[in-house]
């Protein structure tokens, strides 16, 4: 077992990892920027080290300040947390040259799964349904009406090079095409310098759900059930639940076994997680493998009842699956997170300042996850999540019930949060319902939802 | 910082009627409250606070160092890494105290990820103190030299 | 289902029980004394009203203000939490006489499970095993002799009216019984005005296991398990766990079917606790029935995942057994409470004050019941409970570390309490081993844990 | 309590040096802070803040009540319970404004648990104000009446 480990990151992640660092016995050391010294990493770490100024690319991003602080500090392990440097395979590599396991999939996973055309033809080999699309690089205005004719209308044309919407262009019928498909070619040109286009299905209102998996250096894996994560806005989560209330425990068993043996096959390890887009029918096509732990990771420990990041610890020290994970997988009742983030509930504005009050909501059936405190301050350089609340219930109904109760509960002054956003999700009808998909937010009237 | 100067700020917290006030001055800092906000103390880390990367006023000895004039400035290590005085082992340091130094003046080294880097003067003076034993890891923003300058 | 309830108690158990009552969508009313007004339990209701003074006999003691309280707010339900006038029969009844649910026990119950006796011989009929001792008064030395030879010494003499370790012998062989029987007699006049005496088989370092029992109002009953709480000092409970590690799953199996039946036959109804005392080979003899929520509920929460208070609620309202506890009663993993009380952790002097810093800790496997906050009060009038710490793992080990993890980062300044006694027990070989009994305490070293 | 006196109280914390000073007059309370502790106004009860039991300096208009004049005394519910001003539905009721009373006078009834509670006079006095509505649920120590004593 590692003796001791950096964590690479800040805020209620890095508090979670040395919370599994004490759990487990093993020493913790916290690295810092100016604008965090007085951060409860930094206070629970049993050691600290400041690595830079407030801006990330010169510290939590600055792999050689992270490399530095871990070898004076000689830790035998770097945990990444989610974000920063988490998926970052140059730094996995960096670590490993060092003589310092990095708590992740080795770098030639981490390169292969970043590298989205190549994470779908993985996959597609392994058998796991794909968004249908074209082979790469549409070559003419034939070859694209043939594959929209072949994987059927709405399709959506997007820049090869692209990002940000630019070169984008929703196509509803035969006749449209080629025109947009100009439209789309020369917005490209002028953005990106390359007029590539390729073609993907359109999904018009998919839920997000995506699977958790456990990969061990032995070549099994094991799949902890999926997350519902369609209410977003602007393609960032806000509230995530397990299970989800459009898979069943037949797709649930199908998906999990095929993912597995994917997993395998690719030679997956450590934590991971199987992003999906569900379409109106319930047909479910991959979309991406993010490979990291996942901000939204608890609603599984709830159901599971394992510890995540503990077990990307055992993994990481050469521990065998069959240690952590029993089989058959049995997931227990229903949970919910909710993001309490820095933010003005209408306008989305971050809202960065001092937490002049703090109730944290307790009681049964109530996690909090968060480095908040009274007097601490949420700093203006990095995201705004204030805290996680996660509620676990016996099913859906006592989940919800229990989350509006903590929301009552919870108390932030000084900031803007947005605990009055969820209180309004968890009274919505379709909410409640479990009628969800990524345009729920804004369906409900929150006007900065949208894209 | 002076006891009287720390007085005079006291003053002015109760003649001001304000509840907080936090002073910086170079190394020195002193933050006076007219009232008891404890759960403050709950965050100070318990690793040794680094300084301000922009020196400014002269700071209060540091445990390796005499007394520093009040006209010196701080050199601070730009990078996380160990600090080392000179460029091998059983070599005479890169400086001493009493030296006086150009800009582009190598004082002393950091290795960070197996590599030597060399750490310059910025500014032409006197080094009035070295403040970091050799061999010792180093934080980002530590103090490392006091120079006076020219 | 109730429309509104009182709740007859003040701190972290009025709390809970709003907690409950929002899980249920049920309307609270708080009351408090004048020592309570910034109390978060009236901040949390949805209405709350002033009964008296600090002192408990004019406030939360005083029935007809608890009464006039619950009439002027048109509740139609009170819980009265734990102490105060949770096992006052006459307040049950006066609120029955007024129109008024009491959540708890009826009148009769109650009452004989407060008569000790009653209690004892109700249980030995319905074949729940009885500590050993004479029928009722010693008549005789000779009595004396024969019912210590029937029971094997060694023996405790009791005064009948006593209390408080007066007119108290221990009796260790037959020679010293006629002495020290005149002894206690003399003592039991002068102290008591009686000299009548009763005898009771002692068990010299028993453990203390209880079982958590809920019937409903149509004669069902279920055994959640029991709790280990034999870590104590002056007979006040401070670490409580579940299960025990003395009871095997045998054990707990025909227990549970033992006091099912007993319960059933006693006409018990809503949550109850039946108390036993383990002697060295593992045999329980039962002491009392405590006919109410008890402070350790939640570590019984943890392993059955049934909210008992919320249990309770729904009981009292008619609902059946059957619609709260699935068959077979099925436990998982291992949970401890830590009471965190504002005292002096060498000399258990009681600490009341202004917490001037706070930090709760949370993650994974942690749950937080307190009604403290930043700047709150724990006032001097009544008892130094501040928080209780529950944590929750797979197995004893894994509760274990993450209580540990958790004591490390709560921090209360500005009063003392427990939590550095609750590290130095979660660092001692006894206890890490499962050996424990109620001398466990003293036997560590905490001077005043010896009554 | 006037602008004036509450000037002289901030001036007090100020002089004192404190940084926050509770003070209650009858039904009137200041809390004066030289700094930021919003944590504290988490606890501000919704519902009315009753008044300390013991009356002291005379209080502020209560909303049914004319001004009271700065030589009151308070009569505060002793229980909880439910206020009424006159012996039966329709009778007059037990005092009105300008009542001179003697002590062991009654006031008005507080109905607890079904029982009719008389409320007597404590002072010899004269009635300046009634502070509650017939039929009113009372809190312990909510104010009744103000009386100026003879």
């Amino acid at each position: 077992m590692f003796h001791k480990i950096l964590i690479a990151n800040r805020g209620e992640i890095a508090l979670r990892v040395i919370c599994a660092c004490k759990d487990l016995g093993i020493r913790t050391v916290a690295v810092y920027s100016e604008a965090d010294r007085h951060s409860l990493h930094v206070r629970f770490a049993d050691e600290a080290i400041c690595i830079g100024p407030a801006k990330s690319s010169r510290s939590y991003l600055d792999i050689p300040a992270v490399i530095s602080a871990a070898e004076i500090t000689n830790v035998d392990a770097i945990h990444p947390g989610y974000g920063f440097l988490s998926e970052n395979a140059g730094f996995a590599e960096v670590c490993e040259a060092s003589g310092i396991k990095f708590i992740g999939p080795p770098p030639p996973v981490t390169r292969n799964m970043g590298l989205k055309q190549r994470a779908r033809a993985e996959m597609r080999e392994a058998g796991v349904p794909i968004l249908p699309g074209s082979e790469g690089i549409l070559q003419s205005p034939e070859e694209a009406l043939d594959t929209a004719e072949r994987i059927g209308y709405p399709i959506m044309l997007k820049a090869s090079a692209g990002g940000g919407g630019r070169g984008m262009r929703i196509v509803r019928e035969t006749s449209e095409l080629p025109n947009l498909m100009a439209q789309a070619q020369s917005e490209a040109q002028a953005a990106f310098s390359s007029p590539d286009l390729y073609m993907e299905k359109l999904i018009e209102a998919p839920r997000h759900i995506e699977f958790q998996v456990l990969a061990d250096e032995y070549g099994n894996a094991a799949v902890l059930g999926e997350r519902e994560c369609s209410i977003q806005r602007r393609h960032q989560k806000l509230l995530e639940e397990a299970p989800s209330t459009a898979v069943s425990p037949d797709l649930r068993r199908i998906m999990s076994q095929r993912l597995e043996e994917a997993m395998i096959r690719i030679g997956y390890r450590n934590a991971g997680t199987v992003e999906f887009l569900m379409d109106e029918n319930g047909d479910l096509y991959f979309i991406e493998v993010n490979a990291r732990i996942q901000v939204e990771h608890p609603v599984s420990e709830a159901i599971s009842g394992i510890d995540l990041v503990k077990s990307q610890i055992l993994i990481a020290a050469g521990h065998r699956l069959e240690e952590i994970v029993r089989r058959p997988v049995e997931l227990n009742g229903h949970a919910i997170e909710c993001r309490i983030n820095a933010e003005n509930p209408d306008t989305f504005a971050p809202s960065p300042g001092r937490i002049t009050g703090l109730n944290l909501p307790g009681g049964i059936g109530v996690r909090v996850d968060t480095a908040a405190y009274t007097d601490g301050v949420i700093p203006p350089y990095y995201d705004s999540l204030v805290a996680k609340l996660i509620t676990h219930g016996k099913d859906r109904s006592e989940a919800i019930a229990r989350m509006r109760r903590a929301l009552d509960m919870f108390v932030v002054e000084g900031i803007y949060t947005t605990i009055p956003l969820h209180q309004q999700i968890l009274r919505n009808e379709d909410f409640l319902a479990g009628r969800l998909d990524t345009k729920f937010l804004s369906r409900m009237g929150v006007a900065s939802a949208r894209a | 910082m002076s006891n009287d100067e720390i007085k005079q700020l006291i003053q002015l917290v109760k003649e001001s009627g304000i509840s907080e006030l936090e002073v910086q001055r170079g190394e020195n800092r002193v933050r006076i409250r007219s009232g008891a906000l404890a759960q403050a103390d709950l965050v100070i880390p318990h690793a040794p606070a680094p300084a301000q990367p922009a020196p400014s006023v002269p700071a209060a000895p540091s445990p390796v160092s005499s007394a520093q004039p009040s006209d010196a400035v701080l050199v601070k290590s730009p990078i996380v890494g160990t600090y080392y005085e000179c460029p091998s082992p059983g070599s005479p340091p890169f400086v001493k105290v009493g030296d006086t130094v150009e800009p582009g003046h190598v004082l002393c080294i950091i290795e960070s990820m197996k590599l030597m880097n060399e750490i310059e003067a910025e500014i032409a003076g006197t080094v009035v103190s070295k403040l970091m034993e050799n061999g010792r890891p180093v934080e980002y923003g530590e103090a490392l030299f006091a120079i006076r300058p020219r």
